[in-house]
């Protein structure tokens, strides 16, 4: 028994990086890595907070809202800036336990350039995530993740500025998202991460305003994992670079779900906030998912829909 | 962590005690716990409720029930497992030297029983001011030296505890103030002492996912940026936030 | 007591129609309108499933899969084609004690005319809703709805086709559904209904095949609900007709949030399925919302936010 | 409708009877109630359930634990009110003229309980063929003339129940066959009874929304074209159903 337990390999390789679990934090829910303590290492990866140029101090609060199987945010990319990410929030990072991806957003696609060029020799850093598609800002965001030809343009930009692994984040808030995988794959993205959040609103009928500071917010958790599963599909049948599956994923299930429709990995975000220690179930069910299909390797997983 | 016992103490409040004697020994006055509530009708994220009490190893939080994740909690009977994340945020820091004014509105009692009962147990002699809207609405509480306010005046002083407030600064020279409550009093608070130079600690809500500083989502303005209530407080410094902010959580 | 429950005037008219109460029983979800008994006069109006030209046998089992506070269907537009709806289905409708709208889909303009037209003297028919966003069929469907051009060329078809109000449904499924909602109100449409359902899947993990027969489907129920909101709230602003607000509602507080943003009178589809008295718990719910917040008429509560 | 009692047969079986007159007395053989179980992990749709019994005004079903409804639905205890739409559907078309030969595989003992029940009320004499995979397996029934067979051997006959069926429709010249079980079963029985020309019933499953024919959710393949298991069945004369369909609920 245990040595078939031991049996599973659950690392995970592509677009250069070696995860030692298919389970990624996801950006803006586990901060710059530090603050769910000792967390940290249970991930195959972790993403931190997206960081731009300037320091952002986000949003008008209220900035949370709970839906049904779901929550909305409008955090609105509050973050210290690359300068302080690279002073303080970095360093803190080294010796972690897991391979550290760094989010940025950009204004304007040569200062996704440059916060690329900035991040690029630094320690600990093992790849970029580009996030053209948070719900929650006026400039760069979603807009970006909207328009293919936008789209590539960041990537090259990204892609010109850093010898990294790039990883681009697209939106679900589009008709269909393989133009923009495409486009954004044809630019040399290294791989692809989806989905952000859905567009989302809610109202507090008693005062008769937004629920949100901000209006509106970005959806996430277990009510957008069909929603998310749909495009991880698409994109995956639309480019032959790797995708990051994410959205609404709390299970193990849930997990092998995006594995199966050809995710390399996963994110988890909103999952952490429900209960720290969803990483740990979510990859043990990954590695008992193996067990019960007479895989060895989680990485077999991928791709495995039949239809 | 698993409840001891579960009781509404009004038709609207309920007091639930655990037993943890890690938590017990880690809470401080003013820290919460994050606590996850099973089945409240596809409501996800955990509830934030300060600690409001701790003897031995056990440890309490008194609840009003608002919504379906209280409603729920209400429901826990004796023995049944409670997921918990805490102590979390920071705590009141007691300043031995200035006599305690510790300032109460309504359910804003829960955090201040368990600083009441740590500050006696150091010798100091904190004084009490609990307003409420009415009688019926007061809470248990331990027995200090304490004056009650209502602002109907069914029980104790008729008006605003802010009132109250008001009258005891005067009559305690070098004391130090302690307050949760609703917003309005808070604020009411903040201004009384900033005006007469006593130090004031207010403890906050905001809306919370992760409970640990890691998602900004619990922002509340302070006067010099957004602070997370979660994480740079829920007990803040009063001067450091901007009471004019419009609140709603 | 009585006479001030008694003052409460539920009744709504918009684009023509004046329904008793603002609470619609969505397409496909009520069938022809006889197959929940008796249920039918609740609704301030019910539509029809929606029929096409030809009868239509709909798509392969399994149809529906389940998802958390939501479900996912891929029913396919099943329908007994505008002929035995014509024929079968509407008269048993004569006396059903509530308005009735039909709802229609074409694979093409010159089929959604004909439609209309077909419709335009049927008795018992009070307006035509146009279907241009189901996610379940290759042709017509959500493509029309996501295309500013073609949503606006069906409804020119449609409005020269038919007398009747003609109320357009918009598919959530596209970046921005300003543009679409303009369009199609540029185009003469009375009123707007949105949100269809979104894009989604399931996976079953130990089959390793779609849980639907036709792969993907269209995501309805509470999880939903708040990007059904955010859309109605930028439809709302985009245009001046009437919009009907749905997508994911289940209680009077949610209908409540829907009118607020904006809404004319709203639809109830998956939650009718989990609770068949859910029309009545949410039309009285809207009510009380009426007495607590010192309105007279539910029509009042309609574009109340302020923000 | 109240629960009247709620007991777990088997380790993955329980049997739960509810209270309500008109139920009881408007329940047919082979019609389903469409349950709302509270709280089952957001799962929002009703699950359909076979009657299984009709005793008195008291309607019982036989439910497998399969996911979170089923899991919600064991965890019901007495007085527990259950929203419950029914009886739907079409049940079995007793022949009286012809011997009746009940065939149920595993769980499809659910609806044959009362449908011999019904039977036997009427001095119709069953004949139950009942196949389980083990011993353990088996279900509870009612005492009519039988054969059992295990897939193991492990009690009765051993092997398919199907095989018991070729042997005893050659037995019994003009019965009709009312069958309940997995798809295979089915299939096979359907073919069976149309190679010997003996009229079959079967009652079959689909994953259901509405379940009173307003969704076409419930699509099942016919010979004729696609038929919805909750309003043209549950119980179909197995000639009218495509049996070469790939079937997933
Ligand atoms: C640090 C902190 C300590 C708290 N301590 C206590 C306590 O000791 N006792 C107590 O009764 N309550 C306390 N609260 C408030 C408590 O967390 C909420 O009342 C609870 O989360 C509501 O859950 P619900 O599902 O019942 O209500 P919901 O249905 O979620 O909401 C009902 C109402 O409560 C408001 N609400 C929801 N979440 C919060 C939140 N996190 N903070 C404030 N209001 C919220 C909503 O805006 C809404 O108006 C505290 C909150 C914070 C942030
Ligand atoms: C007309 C009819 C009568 C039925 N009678 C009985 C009965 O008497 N006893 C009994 O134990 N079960 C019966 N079933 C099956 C029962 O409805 C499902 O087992 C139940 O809905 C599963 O709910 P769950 O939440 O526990 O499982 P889920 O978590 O929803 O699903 C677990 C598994 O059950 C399957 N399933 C889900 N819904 C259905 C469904 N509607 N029909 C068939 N399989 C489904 C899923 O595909 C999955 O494989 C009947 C089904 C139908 C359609
Ligand atoms: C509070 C919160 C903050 C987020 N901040 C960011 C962010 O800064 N950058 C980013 O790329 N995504 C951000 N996201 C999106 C998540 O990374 C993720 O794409 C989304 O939440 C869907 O996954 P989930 O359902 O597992 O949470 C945020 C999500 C939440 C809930
Ligand atoms: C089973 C099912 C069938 C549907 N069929 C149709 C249809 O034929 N025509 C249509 O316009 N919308 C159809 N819809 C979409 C609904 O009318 C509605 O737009 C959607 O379900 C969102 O609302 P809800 O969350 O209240 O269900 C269908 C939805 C479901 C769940
Ligand atoms: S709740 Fe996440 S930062 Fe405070
Ligand atoms: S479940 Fe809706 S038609 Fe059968």
């Amino acid at each position: 028994m245990a040595a078939r337990r031991d049996a599973i390999d659950l690392s995970v390789s592509f677009a250069g990086l070696r995860l030692k679990n298919p389970v990624i934090a996801a950006s803006g829910t586990f901060g710059y890595g530090t603050e769910y303590r000792g967390l940290a290492a249970a991930f195959g990866a972790i993403v931190t907070k997206t960081v731009t140029a300037a320091p952002r101090a986000g949003n008008a609060p209220p900035r949370l809202c709970e839906t049904r199987s779901g929550m909305l945010n409008s955090i609105g990319l509050a973050n210290v800036g690359i300068e302080a990410f690279l002073r303080d929030k970095l360093p803190a990072l080294a010796g972690c336990g897991t391979v550290v991806i760094a989010n940025i957003a950009g204004n304007d696609v040569a200062e996704y350039g440059a916060l690329a060029r900035r991040l690029d020799d630094a320690p600990g850093v093992a790849a970029i995530e580009v996030n053209i598609s948070c719900p929650n800002v006026k400039q760069g965001g979603a807009a970006f993740g909207a328009d293919p030809a936008a789209a590539a343009a960041v990537t090259r930009a990204v892609k010109r500025a850093t010898a990294l692994p790039v990883i681009v984040k697209l939106s679900p808030n589009v008709s269909d998202i393989a133009p923009v995988a495409r486009a954004v794959a044809a630019a040399g993205a290294d791989a692809l991460s989806l989905i952000n959040t859905l567009f989302g609103m809610r109202i507090d009928i008693e005062r008769r305003r937004p629920s949100l500071g901000n209006v509106t917010g970005g959806l996430s958790g277990p009510a957008i994992m069909p929603v998310a599963l749909y495009h991880v599909h698409r994109a995956c049948r639309a480019v032959g670079i790797p995708v990051i599956g994410l959205g609404g994923i709390a299970t193990a299930a849930d997990a092998v779900e995006f594995m199966l429709a050809g995710a390399a990995a996963v994110q988890i975000g909103t999952a952490t906030f429900v209960d720290p220690a969803a990483v740990r179930s979510v990859a043990r069910g990954i590695a008992g998912y193996c067990r019960r299909q007479g895989l060895s390797r989680a990485a077999e997983i991928t791709g495995g829909l039949r239809c | 962590m698993a409840v001891v016992s579960n009781r509404m103490i009004r038709p609207d409040v309920g007091r639930v005690w655990f037993r943890s004697r890690a938590l017990a020994r880690q809470a401080r006055p003013g820290q919460f716990l994050h606590l996850r509530v099973p089945d409240a009708n596809a409501a996800i994220l955990r509830r934030p409720f300060s600690i409001h009490d701790v003897v031995g190893d056990r440890i309490a939080i008194l609840y009003r029930v608002v919504g379906d994740g209280t409603r729920a909690l209400s429901a826990l009977s004796a023995g049944a497992p409670v997921d918990v994340i805490g102590p979390l945020g920071i705590p009141f820091r007691v300043m031995p030297s200035r006599p305690p004014l510790v300032v109460a509105g309504g359910i804003g009692i829960a955090p201040l029983q368990f600083l009441l009962r740590r500050m006696t147990a150091r010798g100091l002699h904190p004084r009490l001011l609990y307003g409420c809207l009415t009688r019926s609405a007061l809470l248990p509480h331990l027995a200090v030296t304490r004056a009650v306010t209502t602002d109907d005046g069914s029980c104790g002083g008729r008006g605003l505890v802010t009132a109250a407030l008001a009258r005891e600064i005067g009559r305690r020279p070098g004391a130090a103030v302690y307050a949760c409550g609703p917003w309005p009093m808070l604020r009411e608070t903040a201004r009384l002492c900033r005006e007469r130079g006593v130090p004031c600690q207010v403890s906050l809500e905001a809306r919370m996912a992760c409970g640990v500083g890691a998602c900004q989502g619990c922002a509340v303005k302070g006067t010099a940026g957004y602070l997370t209530a979660c994480h740079d407080g829920p007990v803040f410094d009063a001067r450091t936030i901007d009471w004019d902010q419009g609140v709603a959580v």
